[in-house]
């Protein structure tokens, strides 16, 4: 069970960790590279505490090996806020009472950030699809729902 | 667990046939990381397809249909236009397996070679009439999509083979496909029932059609009976009907922690009638 | 004295009396009173019992009982 | 101290700043139960039962223990014997001594230099079972002839000759049932059942921890409560409680289901055994579902009577439990004292049983019991108001308890707000919303007791005079703010100069765990306490720089001042000033409260679903839903809010898709989050609130607690609506596709 030498960029900025074949993207980023703000609540890419990007596609950190990161440009919660200022969603989140217990609030604020990215204006029912992988036991999602709409809208009128 | 990388499925078939235990290959990889942790199965080597060379490809084929490369994904499947246009029942099936999250990772070709009953992305292809090629140690072959499952978690591929492409034919006029699953939630369930639907139409009246179920059998059924009800009609009451009856007769499920027999069979002639009316509406060009 | 209460269960181990009255200033006095004079409710009040004063529960052994409050034994209730 | 005057008005009280833990929170900054990572720490997996019930034979670890890395196994023998009651329930629950009672009972566990390690070894670990018969359902568990789960568990409360697996009977009432059934116009009487859910916290289990040879250790864990921790730990290892340090991570939802212990001792005996070092101990998602907390299954009779304009004259309930296999685990008691706490009943008779099955030990789940409870009564009551062409709304408007009623439980209930929550409740649009085919509208109301419990909070006022608060109860829905914000508005100061800090084991007394809806209402009414105590000191500060009398000073807008014309002229003292002087003047300024909390207030709940159900699938869809509940006092508005939202969802999950499956083998069917089917944001709509603020007197600021009475009505409003849009009434839970679509069918053929 030989480990294999894994280059990455994570957050913009080169690492390299020794990735198992056996361990997740997931378990590299949490235990190699010391990012724990990525959850792991399922395993089985059900929950979405541990989304992720991967060269700017969303996913589950649990479902991609560690060795599959060679080469690629990983983005997590701990990359959301440029230096010190915030990520309007991430000042949303906090504004609206988006979160409770906040656990789910890494992988909904990546995945949310994904849908931003490609999508300026969603209406509530495509943030509800697009989320529906992201469980969130806490909130009923409510708020979460509207702390994306309030940053999408804000980042329109930034434009 | 050795992970290998090949660069062409040559280099792949020689690293599965020296592999002495567990061999499993990684399309998407969501399915083998599950079964991976859960502890289900280890591989003893780990064979990752994705750095092959046209693997993430859509390409137009000469004679108007469609090679898919067996790493994309559900998500470029979605965002290829000229694909959804045509093939709108072969993409909703596969833009329906797992959360956003998972269709930037799953793929046809995983979904397919996974072997379950309840794939997703399967009925569709069925109902299309997709075809894969596979290389394998006594050379390469083309199969049917209905040919390569053969009960759950199983496959008719050989040891050592591969599905390196998915083809679809050419659309042509008037065709239309779609695809309903039911499911109890909205999102991130694996289907009770599902159901997929392609057909071409001459005028009005339905000149080809192929109806696939999914999750009532122990792989996917294409049901020639439900496709000989609508062949001929305009989709009346009369042809629905019969199509209900003859995708219920074909279902054969089982009960279990998703649904019951007789939930499956109710739900197999409702989902029936509504892909049908879905589909037809796509082949007049009513709807995309 | 203070009037205390009791569910019908626990009405087997007071000779079918529903109110009993026993001497007592505080919550925990009324506990021991209860005991002395009923020992069959000795299993009960110690595996925990919920005392209200008035409508409102009370967890103290101190909290003070006169014979003018309405006092109630109940089921121990617990909490997510 | 004079009783506190309730006011309706305050500074911050009532305001929705920032959460003082946002921050951390939305950066990832924030470290839970599996963040943590401790020098020569080692990794521990467990081993777990595999069957409903077996004898086990054999344990032989010595193929694990031969690899290269793996430090230590443990088994039941590494822990004491003895242990009576809960501490030996918790004990067996931690892992199986002879028996394993049910799929997913921890056997044995190994520690190991990598988690892949741990957990290969644990593949290493054979063990030989005897399989023994098994019982699953409340109702088979309860049948005289059934597999009997373990001999001689029953207390005293269970009558000589009855079935073998009924450990506890209770019984309570009072009224002439018989004639209030006599005076009824109408008598309808039905059985519903519930299964068992899960709280379904997205956070599994996770711990470090670590303890020597001299019974001394610590450990970091995601818990609900750390006291509650130490002392559950202290008792199934046979150490003192002192000796344990245990420090609270944040913590990805409870819900109840974090009060317990399930895998800690595991990973503090590993520890001990492997010399010392440090073990984290992680739960997979299927290691959660299978051995922590699912609540009770329930299977419940209930007959009511009520007149023909709706006045209910008798209520009888009968309710059967089971909570795995352990003694005490199920909430009959609770879901007895809830289910007619809603109406003014003239007769009422309370009767249950609990039952053991080969099940997990159930653990709390967010107002236990009284969700089921609700589910069979409110549901009796709509379909006795729809024979009847009642009114459901105005039927509960009729029967509303207020304050100065007998409560079904027994005392006469203090101030309370169903009325006024049912009132509200009417005067919402969304009773005005059109209905169209297949769609139905339910209403259902729920009741909750609150609690107080033992606390313990100090607080310290800074060099600056910002304040430093310690309180006991893990924050999970936003306390640190609302403590905050209590704190700040009794101290006159800005909210953003009070931080909360939720501090491990050695730093307070005992505090019980964030349980029971108490953390604003009891850990905010030491906090209030504490605040006062310190004011006081810091007039004492002032009196004495002043050279005047003490009670010659008051405090008022974050300032100490001098009290009337005769006490001097000096311009006020801030809490800044103070701060800087204070250790020139005696010392550090602290305030303290410790208390087992009295004067909870009960919060009542009424919630409005509107559905609509494919008649062809049988599936629900969730159209509108509201919320309206009595909060006393919403310190944190938005908060309030979500808690609301979050337990109306927790709810529909329950009511419409959540459910434990056991194959015929006693293994759970549906242990991943794939078929233990929670509630998805597309199955939702916004979730609308109402707080209604009855003041509970027994608060300085009338908070009543809110956390836990938001999951009781969905239940049964869910199933009234689905009964108003199909036509057919489903006594059952959950209210799956296809038992709605079976029922639909049989009503047609019916």
């Amino acid at each position: 069970m030989s480990k294999i030498h894994v280059s990455a960029v994570v957050n913009g900025d080169p690492v390299d960790f020794l990735a198992d074949p056996r361990e997740s993207l997931l378990d590299c980023l949490r235990d190699q590279l010391g990012l724990t703000g990525s959850k792991e609540g399922c395993g089985t890419g059900d929950c979405g505490a541990c989304s992720v990007t991967v060269d700017g596609v969303l996913v589950c950190s649990c479902l991609v090996l560690g060795v599959e990161a060679e080469g690629k440009a990983i983005g997590t919660v701990e990359g959301l806020s440029d230096g010190g200022t915030l990520h309007p969603l991430q000042r949303k989140f906090i504004e609206h009472a988006a979160l409770q217990c906040g656990f789910c609030t890494p992988g909904i604020l990546v995945a949310a950030k994904a849908l931003l990215d490609q999508n300026a204006s969603p209406t509530e029912t495509e943030v509800r699809y697009w989320l529906a992988g992201n469980l969130c036991r806490c909130t009923g999602y409510d708020k979460i729902v509207r702390a994306v709409m309030d940053a999408a809208s804000e980042m329109r009128e930034a434009v | 667990m050795h992970y290998h990388k090949p660069h062409t499925f040559e280099d792949a078939l020689k690293i599965a046939a020296n592999a002495r235990g567990v061999t499993r290959f990684l399309a998407g990889g969501t399915d083998v990381l599950v079964q991976l942790r859960a502890g289900i199965v280890t591989p003893d080597d780990l064979i990752d397809l994705k750095l092959i060379p046209g693997v993430h490809d859509i390409a137009r084929t000469a004679d108007g249909g469609w090679t898919i490369g067996i790493a994309v994904s559900g998500a470029e499947l979605g965002r290829h236009a000229a694909l959804v246009a045509e093939w709108p029942g072969v993409v909703e099936g596969m833009n329906l397996v797992g959360s956003t999250q998972v269709q930037g990772r799953a793929t046809l070709a995983g979904n397919l070679c996974n072997g379950s009953p309840a794939a997703d992305s399967v009925p569709g292809l069925v109902a299309a009439g997709a075809t894969v090629s596979v290389i394998g140690p006594n050379g390469t072959r083309k199969l049917a999509v209905e040919d390569i499952p053969a009960s759950p978690g199983r496959t008719h591929l050989q040891a050592g083979e591969i599905v390196t492409a998915i083809h679809l034919p050419p659309r042509g006029a008037q065709g239309g496909d779609a695809y309903l699953r039911f499911i109890p939630r909205t999102e991130m369930d694996i289907a009770v029932v599902g159901c997929a639907i392609s057909l071409t139409l001459d005028g009005d009246k339905i000149a080809t059609a192929r109806v696939a179920l999914g999750a009532v059998a122990p792989k996917v059924l294409l049901v020639a009976d439900a496709a000989a009800a609508l062949i001929g009609t305009t989709l009346d009451d009369k042809a629905l009907a019969a199509l209900q009856a003859a995708a219920t007769a074909a279902a054969q499920p089982i009960t279990d922690r998703r649904g019951t027999v007789e939930f499956r069979k109710d739900v197999t002639a409702v989902l029936a009638a509504r892909t049908a009316r879905i589909a037809y509406a796509r082949a007049k060009g009513a709807v995309k | 004295m203070v009037k205390v209460h009791l569910w019908s269960g626990l009405r087997r181990f007071t000779d079918g009396v529903e109110v009993v009255q026993v001497q007592a200033d505080t919550v925990g006095q009324m506990l021991d009173g209860l005991v002395a004079a009923h020992p069959g409710l000795a299993p009960v009040i110690a595996a925990g019992v919920s005392v209200t004063i008035d409508g409102v529960l009370t967890a103290s052994r101190f909290s003070a009982v006169t014979q003018a409050n309405e006092i109630y034994l109940i089921q121990r209730i617990k909490g997510g | 101290m004079a009783k506190d005057e309730i006011k309706s008005e305050y500074r911050l009280i009532g305001t929705r700043p920032n959460r003082p833990d946002g921050l951390d929170k939305v950066t990832g900054r924030a470290r839970y139960g599996a963040d943590m990572t401790l020098p020569g720490m080692l990794f521990a997996a467990v081993v777990r039962s595999p069957h409903a019930h077996a004898r086990i034979l054999k344990i032989d670890a010595s193929a694990a223990l031969a690899l290269d890395g793996v430090k230590a196994v443990v088994t039941r023998a590494d822990f004491p014997t003895g242990l009576t009651g809960e501490d030996w329930n918790l004990q067996e629950n931690s892992m199986a001594g002879d028996v394993a009672l049910y799929d997913g009972h921890a056997v044995a566990a190994v520690a190991a230099t990598s988690r892949l390690l741990a957990e290969d070894a644990a593949k290493l670990i054979k063990i030989d079972y005897e399989v023994l018969p098994h019982v699953i359902d409340v109702d088979d568990a309860i049948r005289p002839d059934a597999p009997v789960v373990r001999v001689g568990a029953a207390d005293h409360t269970v009558p000589a000759g009855s079935p073998p697996n009924v450990v506890k009977c209770l019984d309570f009432g009072h009224g002439d049932i018989e004639a209030g059934f006599s005076a009824a116009d109408l008598v309808r009487e039905h059985t519903y059942k519930t299964e068992a859910t899960h709280q379904g916290y997205i956070e599994p289990h996770a711990c470090v921890a670590q303890l020597g040879a001299d019974g001394k250790g610590e450990m970091w864990v995601c818990t609900q409560g750390q006291w509650y921790i130490r002392r559950m730990c202290a008792a199934v290892l046979g150490i003192d409680a002192s000796g344990l340090r245990v420090t609270p991570s944040e913590i990805g939802g409870g819900f109840g289901g974090k009060t317990i212990i399930f895998m800690e001792p595991l990973a503090l005996a590993l520890s001990r055994k492997a010399g010392g070092r440090p073990v984290k101990l992680v739960m997979s998602r299927s290691d959660v579902l299978r051995a922590t907390g699912p609540t009770a299954s329930a299977s419940m009779d209930v007959k009511l009577g009520m007149t023909k304009d709706g006045k209910l004259t008798a209520a009888k309930v009968n309710f059967r439990m089971q909570g795995g296999a352990f003694l005490g685990a199920s909430p009959v008691g609770e879901a007895l004292s809830c289910a007619l706490a809603c109406y003014d009943i003239p007769a009422v008779q309370h009767d249950g049983v609990e039952v053991l099955a080969n099940r997990p030990k159930a653990a709390a789940y967010r107002a236990p019991g009284s969700p089921m409870a609700a589910f069979a009564v409110e549901s009796l009551l709509d379909e006795m108001c729809h024979e009847l062409g009642l009114d459901p709304l105005d039927v509960r408007l009729k029967n509303a308890v207020r304050e100065g009623v007998k409560a079904s439980y027994g005392p006469t209930y203090a101030k309370i707000g169903l009325v006024e929550v049912l009132e509200a409740t009417k005067a919402h649009p969304n009773l005005l919303a059109p209905l169209g085919p297949n769609q139905g509208r339910g209403i259902a109301s729920g009741f909750w007791f609150n609690h107080g419990g033992e606390t313990s909070v100090s607080l310290a006022i800074g060099e600056d005079g910002t304040v430093t608060v310690s309180a006991g109860t893990p924050d999970i829905g936003g306390s640190r703010a609302s403590l905050a914000l209590m704190v700040a508005e009794t101290l006159g100061i800005e909210y953003e100069a009070v931080r909360v800090n939720i501090v491990e084991t050695g730093a307070l007394g005992v505090n019980e765990p964030s349980h029971g809806s108490r953390a604003t209402f009891a850990t905010g009414k030491a906090a209030v306490e504490a605040a006062r105590h310190a004011m006081a000191e810091m007039c004492r500060r002032a009196a004495k720089e002043w050279g005047i009398e003490e009670e010659a000073v008051v405090w008022k807008d974050g300032a100490a001042m001098p009290a009337g014309p005769n006490a001097g002229k000096f311009p006020p003292m801030s809490i800044a000033e103070i701060g800087a002087k204070m250790g020139g003047n005696g010392g550090p300024i602290s305030g303290h409260h410790e208390t087992n909390a009295d004067g909870v207030g009960a919060s009542f709940g009424a919630h409005v679903v509107d559905v609509e159900v494919d008649p062809e699938t049988g599936r629900t869809t969730i159209l509108r839903y509201l919320v309206v509940q009595d909060a006393g006092r919403a310190i944190h508005p938005a908060y309030v809010e979500g808690q609301y939202q979050g337990g109306a969802v927790q709810g529909i999950g329950w009511a419409l898709n959540e459910e434990y499956v056991y194959g015929a083998n006693g293994r759970l069917q549906n242990a991943v989050f794939l078929d233990y089917r929670i509630p998805v944001a597309s199955d939702l709509p916004m979730i609308d609130t109402v707080i209604v603020e009855v003041p509970n007197p027994g608060h300085p600021y009338g908070v009543r607690g809110v956390g836990e009475t938001g999951i009781t009505p969905p239940l049964p409003a869910i199933a009234n609506a689905v009964a108003m849009a199909t036509g057919a009434r489903i006594r059952s839970l959950p209210l799956s596709p296809p038992k709605v679509l079976a029922a639909i069918k049989a009503k047609g053929r019916g």
